[in-house]
């Protein structure tokens, strides 16, 4: 059996007295790209969120074999990098400050960085072009790059990414899709959330449904791509 | 006829965004419409334009022929056009009858506001929780709380903001009843909504939205059937997903 | 308070009514109370001290329909009471012949007029802006006195203003009562400055009785529910058709002239006005009155008032001589019980004050509240 | 000429405390009423400290260290645990600066106090006799600030604050811990009123209401420049600093109307120009 990066048991959310989550539980072998796909207001936001401690939950989640730290600092610390919805970028820092601060969690290896600024730069060129830049002069697209790049920086045992194609044209969302394939490709393990079911689920090797706070479908990329009931259940009328 | 609410070329920008592009549309009395898309789509801008919460950069909206723009919020409200929040907003540490008293006072109510108060939440089915504070109601109270508050303005129109979301199958059950029931007493309702399976069993017509457009707009079946509004919510375009398909 | 607390009970229309009436009878006792404690009291010392106190429960009823209420949180308060007392004091110094009630209706006017002034710049702000903004015009202020010293005295103030037994009305309104309550006799027998000490509580007291009770109705009726719900949620608000612009600032103006109505009497009370009257410390010292309290219900912080400033004006000097030496330790011990307060019981003693204030439900802070769950 | 040369040493001084003032607001979202505060526990203990004949150059850092102290001691005592109640922080920060006001005016009394200058003699500048002391006062600030925007803008520290100040929760997803970069920031500015504190010592008055003007004056700042802009808080302290001075000289009992100007400047940029000069429209 593979190695497991993330485990995740029973995981449960609520603010206030809605239940986001209800009972989660879902897992990420090393290597493998796994989508949670899933409508809008399903809870995939609120589990990336729960994932990196930055919403309290209850349940159980193990990440690298030991139980996830406390705190969002640690979590980060440990490995588990996190590309939030919107990017989030720093707007006001150049896109090379950007990608430095990405690199936070490796500081005690100075020498990885040059490398791994090479690398983001190489699958990402126009942001080299633009190193000196603030990031918030970048394009939508441009913005998601620089927002993949800086998580790649930490060079993550697990990447998370919230909708990376949120808000972007078509062209671009392909791209971005082929550029999470070939990160996974590097060696990176993926977890992606993502609406656009189509791409996810074509990337994916192994992918989840999530709908109102739990998961109703599990299959492979394939298996659900080909799935009559997928479709119907994004068009609500199932 | 006149309608009873126009938008007119729309238009709202935030600094290089186009949130919201050249939206028109127009609601007659009585209906009810359906406004769906994706997250980011401009819904809830366009939504925040129609109450007078937030400013159109250019267009206009009119109820009845006249136009909402120039008046503050609270005339927005007092001219019948009443919302609430996808994300309920009730006057917390007062209870439930209070909220809704709120509304009936500065409307100068006569007579008395607190039977008023009680009356408009029969309306929604929430009287047995009239004395508890709103703090202490599940989520589902609370969107009742959120439509009876609204209805206590005396609205022509009532716009509910996902008014669905965080809600258990149950709950949304109960809740779509109160809300037929308003649409039976002849209230004009706009409702934007994920939960597209709910909502299509509410609405007689729907709009679908895409990067601040009006991709589709029409009767629910031939909306959602619209390869425009397939692809929106599906993601990516036709083409590329033959590609997938066949990989 | 206690209603919300209280759990809910289907029986609804009779919970709602008591939600909007406090209980009359119990809160008619207070004013009954002190009206007859000069009887039994014969410490005047004891009694300037609560006449003082008695001042400060408008001052804190005042502060209270504004920031308790409409949550507009006001960090200067002390600009109202100051500005009340510096304009009787000036017509005592320039126009003696104006009498007391017209001095005192003017410094209303004038502290009503000042309402509107920072009022208006400030309805679009919030929390922090408001409270530097409120702050730094009560210190602009103290800067004004010192600008004009010849007119207004600069540190050492204004001596000399008539006082309240000189008022048309004041005057034989408090010697009437307090002949009704000593007695003729009794109170013909006590020398010219106790006389004058029993004049000013009972002036004090029918003045906060109007004032405190005024604003209770409105506090506690139609009006003051529409004001609530603006410190609750302003989009909530707005959406039910509440007109903002115009409750807020006829908070802000209201607060405004009760302050200075009740700055202006305490002029007349103490016969001096001087440069406490405008200062921070004042300022805070009703914040701290109506965290003690609880803000947004007038009759929390009006007991808080009593509470404090007996404290302060009377059994802290008799608890230690140092705080006789050093009055500045008195404020200066709030100041830390407050701090104390604040951090070790953040939701025992001051929720009430903190709950109105803090404007919750807006998505940033709900956003922050999660991080530090986990952060 | 005056105007222009002591314009400029007031700036300096007043941007080393409005420059942690608007620090801590952008990165903590912490509006610290005890700002003033540390601006006169640098001066006053300065002053404690030459009155113990101590070097003067000891007690300036003595002056510098205890504000910091105080900036650390507020920052774990009274703010870490009510961060995120906006109020109750305006609240506790007003209390500690009323209870620092006592403190002082318990152990130094209400009178007037000054601290003995750095450097004696005067200079000349452009036709204008200066007190050396306030001329070091000046060139110090100036170097000290400009060594602060440095580290800001140029080291990974400095980036870390930036980060924080844009988007809290983006950095702690990147490995920053935004409650450490609020108390060294905090401690810093602190520091950095502090040393204004002290400068100005020499050639100011000490008293227990001292921290009202500039606190009001960091405020007017950062009102003016625009909230969370770095080179907003320094043009606009240049713009204060200046119109300090320029009312000071040329309006009759200008220094009293300092204050009272700041706070025209206040409600004026707020009625007129909220997000100030340089700062970007709401979002």
């Amino acid at each position: 059996m593979s190695e497991r990066v993330l485990d995740v048991q029973d995981l449960k959310v609520s603010f206030g007295k809605a239940q986001v989550l209800d009972g989660v539980t879902f897992h990420v072998d090393k290597g493998e790209t796994v989508a949670v796909v899933g409508p809008n207001g399903a809870g995939k936001t609120t589990l990336l969120r729960a994932l990196s401690r930055l919403n309290a939950w209850s349940g159980s989640v193990e990440f690298d074999g030991r139980p996830l730290p406390k705190k969002a600092y640690d979590v980060v610390m440990a490995g588990l990098v996190h590309t939030p919805e919107r990017r989030r970028l720093f707007p006001g820092l150049s896109i090379r400050d950007n990608l430095e601060l990405g690199a936070r969690r490796l500081r005690k290896e100075p020498n990885t960085r040059a490398e791994d600024l090479e690398r983001v730069y190489t699958l990402f060129p126009k942001l080299k072009e633009r190193a000196g830049q603030t990031a918030g002069t970048l394009s939508g697209g441009e913005q998601q790059q620089c927002a993949i790049g800086r998580s790649l920086m930490g060079r993550p045992r697990l990447l998370l990414l919230d909708e990376p194609s949120m808000g972007l044209a078509p062209k671009l969302i392909q791209q971005i899709f082929s550029i999470i394939r070939e990160i996974n490709t590097q060696g990176t393990t993926v977890l992606l959330v993502e609406q656009n079911a189509q791409q996810a689920l074509s990337v994916a090797d192994r992918a989840y449904i999530l709908e109102t706070g739990s998961i109703v479908k599990e299959g492979t990329g394939r298996e659900l791509l080909g799935d009559p009931a997928i479709k119907e259940a994004y068009l609500g009328v199932a | 006829m006149t309608a009873l609410l126009e938008a007119e070329a729309v238009t709202r920008r935030f600094g290089g965004l186009t949130a919201v592009n050249e939206v028109s549309f127009t609601v007659e009395q009585g209906a009810a419409v359906g406004l769906i898309g994706a997250n980011g789509a401009g819904k809830t801008t366009l939504f925040n334009c129609l109450t007078g919460f937030d400013k159109p950069t250019s267009g206009d909206v009119r109820l009845r022929g006249k136009s909402l723009l120039k008046l503050p919020r609270h005339k927005v409200v007092g001219s019948g056009v009443a919302r609430t929040f996808q994300i309920v907003k009730p006057f917390p540490d007062l209870p439930v009858l209070a909220n809704v008293m709120v509304p009936l006072i500065v409307r100068r109510t006569k007579g008395d506001v607190k039977a008023e108060a009680l009356k408009v939440l029969q309306r929604v089915g929430l009287a047995h929780r009239a004395a508890s504070p709103s703090s202490q109601l599940s989520e589902g109270d609370l969107k009742r709380l959120e439509m009876a508050r609204a209805l206590a303005t005396g609205p022509e129109l009532l716009l509910l903001d996902e008014p669905f979301a965080g809600l258990s199958t149950n709950e949304i059950g109960v809740l779509s009843e109160t809300i037929n029931q308003l649409k039976a007493d002849g209230v004009t309702l706009v409702i934007v909504e994920h939960k597209i399976g709910s909502l299509l069993a509410l609405v007689d017509r729907v709009i679908a939205m895409d990067q601040g457009r009006v991709i589709a707009d029409g009767e629910p079946e031939a909306v959602m059937r619209d390869p425009a509004v397939v692809r929106a919510y599906l993601g990516g375009d036709p083409e590329a997903q033959e590609e997938a398909g066949h990989e | 308070m206690t209603d919300t607390a209280a759990h809910a009970k289907p029986s609804a229309g009779s919970r709602a009514k008591r939600f909007l009436k406090p209980n009359v009878v119990l809160l008619a006792l207070i004013p009954l109370f002190l009206l007859y404690l000069p009887r039994f009291v014969e410490n005047t010392t004891l009694l300037q001290a609560i006449s003082v106190a008695t001042i400060f429960v408008m001052f804190a009823a005042s502060w209270d329909i504004l920031s308790g209420y409409t949550g507009q949180v006001s960090f200067g308060h002390a600009a109202f009471i100051g500005t009340g007392a510096y304009t009787v004091a000036l017509f005592s110094k320039y126009e003696p012949g104006v009498s007391n009630e017209l001095a005192l209706l003017a410094g209303v006017l004038v502290a009503a007029l000042l309402g509107v002034a920072i009022g208006v710049p400030c309805l679009r702000l919030k929390g922090p802006y408001l409270a530097l903004a409120t702050l730094s015009v009560a210190g602009a202020l103290v800067q004004i006195t010192f600008i004009y010293k010849e007119q207004l005295g600069g540190e050492d103030g204004i001596a000399g203003v008539k006082n309240v037994q000189d008022g048309a009305v004041t005057g034989p309104l408090g010697e009437g009562l307090s002949k009704l309550v000593l007695g003729p006799l009794t109170f013909g027998g006590k020398s010219p400055f106790d006389q004058y000490i029993y004049v000013s509580y009972f002036v004090a007291l029918l003045a906060m009785v109007l004032v405190v009770g005024g604003l209770m109705l409105l506090g506690y009726g139609k009006r003051g529910l529409v004001l609530r719900s603006i410190q609750q949620d302003e989009a909530a608000a707005e959406a039910a058709g509440v007109p903002l612009t115009r409750y807020k600032l006829a908070a802000f103006v209201l607060s405004a002239a009760c302050a200075g109505f009740a700055g202006g009497l305490y002029a007349q009370i103490r016969g001096t006005v001087a440069l406490d009257l405008l200062s921070v410390d004042l300022s805070l010292l009703i914040i701290i009155i109506a965290a003690f309290g609880g803000a947004g219900s007038i009759i929390g912080p009006a007991i808080g008032a009593y509470a404090v400033i007996l404290l302060q004006n009377y059994y802290l000097d008799r608890a230690s001589d140092v705080f006789v030496e050093h009055p500045e330790l008195k404020i200066g011990s709030f100041a830390l019980l407050l701090i104390v307060v604040l951090i070790v019981a953040p939701r025992g003693l001051v929720p009430p004050l903190l709950q109105r204030l803090s404007g919750r439900g807006s998505p940033s802070r709900a956003a922050g509240a999660a991080l530090t769950e986990s952060a | 000429m005056d105007v222009l040369v002591q314009g400029a040493i007031t700036s300096a001084t007043i941007a080393l405390v409005a420059l942690g003032f608007s620090l801590v607001y952008g990165v903590g979202g912490i509006v610290n009423l005890a700002h003033g505060s540390f601006f006169m526990i640098g001066a006053y203990a300065a002053y404690a400290a030459s009155e113990a004949d101590m070097p003067l150059l000891v007690a300036a850092v003595i002056g510098v260290a205890a504000a910091m102290l105080a900036g650390v001691l507020l920052d774990r005592l009274v703010i870490a645990p009510i961060r995120h109640q906006e109020v109750a922080v305006l609240i506790a920060t007003l209390a500690v600066a009323i209870l620092v006001q006592s403190g002082v005016q318990f152990f130094f009394g209400g009178l007037e106090r000054q601290l003995p200058g750095f450097v004696e003699g005067s200079v000349s500048i452009f036709g204008v006799d200066l007190r050396q002391t306030e001329l070091l006062a000046g060139l110090m600030a100036l170097v000290t600030i400009v060594v602060v925007l440095l580290v800001l803008t140029r080291s990974p520290a400095g980036r870390m604050v930036r980060a924080v100040a844009e988007d809290e929760e983006a950095a702690v997803l990147v490995g920053v811990r935004p409650e450490r970069v609020t108390l060294y920031v905090l401690a810093i500015g602190a520091g950095l009123a502090g040393l204004a504190g002290v400068l100005v010592a020499p050639y100011g008055v000490l008293t227990p209401t001292m921290w009202l003007l500039p606190l009001t004056q960091a405020f007017a700042i950062v009102i003016l420049g625009g909230l969370g802009s770095i080179q907003g808080t320094v043009l606009a302290s240049v713009v204060i600093g200046f119109l300090d001075r320029f009312v000071a000289f040329n309006v009759k009992d200008g220094g009293i109307k300092i204050g009272l100007v700041t706070v025209a400047v206040i409600l004026a940029t707020l009625v007129l120009r909220p997000q100030g000069l340089l700062g970007k429209v709401a979002r």
